[in-house]
């Protein structure tokens, strides 16, 4: 019975779908055509909206109109210096919250003393609108470059250092007793145990992080200055540069786009070992 | 006035906020020229935020981080009241009904007039000359505005952002709103857009005319004390600006078309609009600015507003809070 | 040829890619003929591809060389005519030992009452009555590798693979747990193929021993088990079948080094 | 050697700290005094700040001018309405964005398709500053309620959805393959298996969200209404009644702690199971 | 009595609760004494509380009745000086095979050569050569537990507790392994006791073999092996110990339904 199979086997272990020239795991592409299908609906009504005039163009201008307003904001208005000023302080600010959320995150995850400690003034000013805190924090720290990242980096520390802590407690017991059993330091613990365990948690927090920095450069450069991309928006609304407006939201979208995909391509080198759900 | 001590020390640099007449100034030398005399050698221009949040900025007052701000007079006393140590050293003349007029969709022809609002939305911000003008307005009509207690004839919503109120026109979502056409960036793009049009405009004998409509400076008691000097160099540099603009305001609007980032056209219009604000001339006569403040005020509580009913300034401290020192007659005016 | 539940495994290959080594070839060329009803056992080193077998089996990994068919078909992925008993006990930790149990009868086309009472015979059978409300963490490990078995049988599948399912049991567990394992599949008539280290075990219960070899994985012997049962542990007969097999097993070690 | 102890056992079982009357996991008391320390320095630094004018009051005002604040707002401005207002706001947003967040999070942690499908579409909009869509929110949906559900959803959607698709991308392979064996349908893998396994992950996430909501009320109900919190707040903060203005901090504030801690013990319940890290 | 190393379990009662259950006693005044290098197995049933025994005297949990004493003094959480294998094989999934060998001499004050040459002859030890850069998921059920008893013995404890490490392989495998770890044993003299379910693996490598009866789990009988190393498995001495062990537990089983 078994015999049958046998001459083509040779062939079979080369040509066919399941050959052992296949690896194991497929690597999937990581931007699959599937993905392009959504954006292409969306400009596609956009260009029909604007063509059949279905939207006032005050409130939604032509996609062609939007490339010209980029060409020219860029030649002519500086756009680029604009850009380079928001990615500064989105930078900056996205550096700081998320290291001190990353670091307090797993202070309080190793001990739960800390926690408690923390845990119910953070639970209870993460809660306070940001612009509630203006006042004192232009009060303290003028309008200048600290006062736009300390309103920024707040608001990035909190998903982070929810995210690790929550990444910490979810460790497995087991993974902790052994670390206990080899008496590990907190610093071995940390970084050879906890932390490998908690990336996927922290990960997925900052990225989501990144993309809250760059939606609050609009309030944060509300506060003062006359550059960056945040400063650019409010004067397209003010001055019905609609635009303008759109041409900033496809900047920032699209670079936020690019930080998430590279920070989504760092996740899969981290973690190779991982056995998750692939859908 | 105490401020005989400020001639003492001198201030080598100031903070200022950045604006359509102080680019002016600094580039056309106007400052350096008044600045120079008193050893004040570096003026720094700095632009409070296009969020235009007054907290923030009144705590930038407070911080130190700019020294003379502009506000308008209701903020401005209504900060007082609140407690903020600060004074007013400049008030304008009245305002006039171009200023804060009650705008419709250019398209919208059931709309044309104020009568035209009766039991029609009508949203606006609450706390600024964005609500007391047309209050005023539809009063004298016959069709108030509703309150937070009390339903009148008008629908009124308050719309904190500027974009959005004028949006919330444009869509149809309300049927009128009031901004400032020539005020900074807000409504000057909409206005020149051509898709509003004014359904009514204050009455030139009003409170928001003669009383609630007039801008001022402000700036920290303690500042003032010590340096008046500064204080009327600032006034001094105002006027030279204001006069030079009225006379070259082609090249003015490109400076601050410049300066302040907005098309020229913008820049343009809002010097030379009737309803502009930045080079409004003063109101010399500091027992008119005083009275200005009592009257918008009586008016203000009469019409059930909270704050001032609350914490009301008594005559005594609204005679204190104009500083007289720069008015006619004033130790260091410029009107004299 | 097509008898239904005929199990055929045809010249099966299988490798694996481990980042920084060449892809290792697991299997080689496995075939296998199980007929419906049969019990056969599986013997061989640790990590010749036992387990990897069971996988393909299931329907778990379809990319593999050669065929796998059930009934003449080529198997198409998990169905509830298949169940396995994997080498770890896989307990879910959110569910209680019933509900994790409860689980294989999800898609049972029966009565919840008889849901209800499978579940808890099983419970019994393998020991467990009174842990019903415990979580996974709270069972010890032997406690947890019966409940995996209980999971198994309870759907009654028409062929079971069992992963080394007594491995961590005490000697008197494991005999009992045999003598049910051997009278269900009597009963019911199931087809089961068991992954066991113990050779005693393969003997007792088989009607087929295959001895795998390793590196890469291919069939060393089969060795028909023709005893009666009951079979006696202490005759000479299988005694006899039980040197073979060893024979069998270790002359494959005292080859490998050398290959 | 053994025998010496035995006389104190009997004893020993009760008395001592290893005795069996110890359940083996202590059960923590959920909200300890050692959280209380830094509220207590916090509000007594305020106080001291207060006393000695390190901080006019115009911006910060003494706790006691606060408490009055409170009860003059309370008892003759309405204060209980404005809180119900946001509440509604706040409360249905929260619920359609969680929902819509959990719902759509399943189906692309389940399907890699339906995540290629969304995902870049989704990472591009998120970093999109909110203030920037607000006319075409106008424009759509007017500036009553449905719009302000829709500022606070979309906000509270992004999190919650990344978190539930890592949740579930997380899930250990080996559960999926049971799953598999068991030939459970969609749903019975996403009941039974999926969901508990991402708990964790999308509670951390609901918890975040919920005080995301109620930060974002300010600019939601900076849209329109004389009412709700983001109202007074943003009357406050442009006039200066700072006095006010932290009596609705502090009101937010404690009602996001409150939310916080209630849904803490929910999902403790919810992970009994759970053989995490305690810290 | 204070003799360094001397291990000494007196009394040790455990109690566990679980939800919806009245509080389970698990171990009841349980007594043991292991001199310094000596090799004791523990064998009884499953859940008996043999792992739970271990778990109290390497130190994770300090919850019970009783005293447990190293040298005289009490056990104050775990220690260098003591290793485990646990019975689950507890890899971390991040770590290549090599990294988690590494890590049992994290803190080990050996030259960072001597540390990488420990691990790669543990390695080869164990059989693993050649799958240093595995990630735990690609290796079989027993490569993890011979990794994990690599892992145990790398750092050279003085007491080493081994839950069940050799139960998921196959008889040679097995042998090998028993072999290295009593000639581990003999040559540094470790400490060792073993949870083991085969009862010819406790006799050959113990001093003494501790049986334990379940419900609550507490000590039925010790039983000293005084025959002379090496052990013949055939031999007489060896059967009859094997005997009164078997009977020893069967014991237990057969009063266990009664009681
Ligand atoms: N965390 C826990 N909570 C409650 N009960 C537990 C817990 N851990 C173990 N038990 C119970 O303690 C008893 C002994 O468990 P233990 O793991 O020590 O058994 P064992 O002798 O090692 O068994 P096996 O040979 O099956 O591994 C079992 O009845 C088990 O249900
Ligand atoms: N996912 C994987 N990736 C790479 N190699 C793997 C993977 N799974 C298994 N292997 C390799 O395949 C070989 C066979 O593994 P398998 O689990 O089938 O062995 P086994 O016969 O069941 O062994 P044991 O008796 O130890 O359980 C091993 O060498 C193992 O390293
Ligand atoms: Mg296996
Ligand atoms: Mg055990």
């Amino acid at each position: 019975m078994s015999n049958t199979a046998e001459a083509i086997d040779g062939s079979a272990l080369v040509g066919r779908a399941g050959g052992p020239a296949r690896p194991a795991r497929r690597p999937r592409p990581t931007q699959p055509l599937i993905g392009i299908i959504l954006p292409a609906i969306i400009i596609a009504l956009w260009q029909v909206a604007a063509s059949l005039a279905w939207i006032d163009r005050v409130f939604l201008p032509a996609p062609l109109t939007v490339v010209t307003a980029f060409w020219k904001m860029l030649t002519k208005q500086n756009l680029a210096l604009d850009f380079l000023a928001s990615v500064k302080i989105v930078g900056q600010a996205f550096l700081y919250g998320s290291i001190a959320a990353v670091g307090l995150g797993i202070a309080a995850g190793l001990s739960r003393k800390v926690e408690q400690f923390f845990g119910p003034t953070f639970d209870t000013i993460r809660h306070i609108p940001g612009i509630a805190w203006l006042p004192l924090i232009v009060l303290w720290l003028g309008i200048g470059a600290p006062a736009k990242v300390l309103v920024i980096a707040k608001s990035v520390f909190f998903p982070v250092f929810l995210n690790t802590l929550q990444g910490i407690r979810n460790v497995e017991k087991n993974y902790i007793e052994l670390a206990s059993v080899l008496t590990l330091t907190r610093w071995q613990l940390v970084r050879k145990v906890v932390l490998p365990a908690a990336v996927p948690s922290i990960m997925v927090s900052l990225r989501y992080a990144a993309g809250l920095a760059w939606a609050l450069v609009v309030v944060a450069e509300g506060l003062s200055g006359l550059e960056g991309l945040g400063f650019l928006i409010f004067r397209a609304q003010g001055l019905l540069l609609t635009d303008q407006l759109v041409v900033c939201m496809v900047i920032i979208g699209l670079v936020g786009f690019a930080i998430d995909r590279s920070m989504y391509l760092l996740q899969r080198r981290v973690l190779r070992w991982k056995q998750g759900y692939d859908g | 006035g105490t401020g005989a001590a400020g001639a003492a020390e001198a201030l080598p640099a100031i903070n200022l906020q950045l604006t359509p007449w102080t680019v002016i100034a600094r580039e056309k030398g106007f400052f350096k020229q008044e600045f120079d005399r008193i050893g004040t050698t570096q003026i720094n221009l700095i632009a409070s935020g296009a969020a235009e949040l007054l907290g923030a900025e009144a705590a930038a007052v407070k911080g130190g981080a700019i020294a003379i701000a502009q506000r308008m007079i209701y903020p401005a006393t209504v900060h007082r009241a609140n407690g903020l140590d600060g004074e007013i050293i400049w008030v304008s003349e009245p305002s006039n009904r171009y200023r804060a007029p009650i705008l419709a969709r250019a398209d919208n022809d059931n709309i044309k007039t104020i009568a035209d609002l009766d039991g029609k939305k009508f949203g606006s911000s609450r706390i600024s000359c964005y609500w007391s003008s047309p209050f005023e307005i539809a009063q004298k009509a016959g069709l108030p505005l509703d309150s937070r207690e009390k339903q009148g004839r008008i629908r009124y919503t308050s719309i904190d952002n500027v974009a959005v109120a004028i949006s919330s026109v444009l869509s149809g979502a309300t049927d009128a709103t009031t901004v400032h056409l020539a005020a900074g960036a807000a409504a000057t793009g909409a206005w020149l857009s051509g898709k509003l049009k004014v359904v009514g405009r204050s009455p030139d004998d009003g409170v928001y005319v003669n009383n609630a409509g007039r801008v001022t400076y402000f700036a920290r008691r303690d500042f003032v004390d010590k340096y008046p000097e500064v204080v009327k160099a600032f006034l001094a540099a105002r006027e030279q600006t204001r006069a030079w603009t009225f006379d070259h305001v082609d090249e003015a609007a490109e400076i601050v078309a410049r300066e302040t980032r907005v098309p020229v056209e913008v820049a343009k219009f809002q010097i030379t609009h009737a309803g502009e604000w930045e080079f409004m001339a003063g109101e010399p006569n500091a027992e008119r600015a005083r009275n200005a403040i009592k009257t918008f005020q009586a008016w203000y509580i009469e019409n059930g507003d909270d704050i001032l009913a609350e914490r009301k300034l008594t005559d005594a401290q609204i005679d204190a809070f104009v500083d007289e020192r720069f008015f006619v007659g004033g130790q260091y005016s410029i009107y004299n | 040829m097509a008898t239904p539940g005929h199990l055929e495994v045809r010249n099966v290959s299988k490798t694996y890619a481990v980042a920084g080594r060449p892809p290792v070839r697991v299997l080689s060329r496995v075939s296998l003929d199980v007929q419906p009803g049969a019990f056969v056992s599986l013997v061989g080193p640790s990590g010749c591809g036992k387990s990897t077998l069971l996988r393909l089996i299931i329907g778990l990994d379809r990319e593999h060389g050669g065929d796998i068919l059930i009934g003449g078909q080529p198997i198409e992925g998990p169905a509830l005519s298949r169940g396995i008993v994997f080498q770890d006990h896989r307990l879910l930790p959110w569910l209680t030992l019933e509900d994790n149990i409860a689980l294989a009868l999800e898609n049972a086309r029966w009565a919840a009452a008889d849901k209800a009472a499978a579940v808890r015979d099983h419970i019994a059978l393998v020991g467990l009555a009174g842990f019903e409300k415990a979580y996974p963490h709270q069972l010890s490990g032997g406690m947890a590798q019966r409940a995996a078995i209980a999971r198994g049988i309870v759907g009654r599948p028409e062929i079971l693979l069992l992963d080394e399912p007594l491995g961590a049991l005490d000697a008197l567990t494991r005999v009992r747990l045999q003598a049910e394992l051997q009278r269900i599949w009597r009963l019911e008539r199931i087809t089961m193929i068991l992954v066991t280290h113990d050779v005693d075990e393969a003997i007792y219960l088989s009607d087929q021993v295959v001895v795998l070899a390793g590196s890469p994985g291919r069939v060393a012997t089969e060795i028909e088990i023709g005893l009666p049962r009951p079979r006696d542990r202490a005759s000479v007969e299988f005694v006899a079948l039980k040197q073979r097999i060893l024979a069998a097993m270790g002359e494959d070690a005292a080859q490998r080094p050398a290959a």
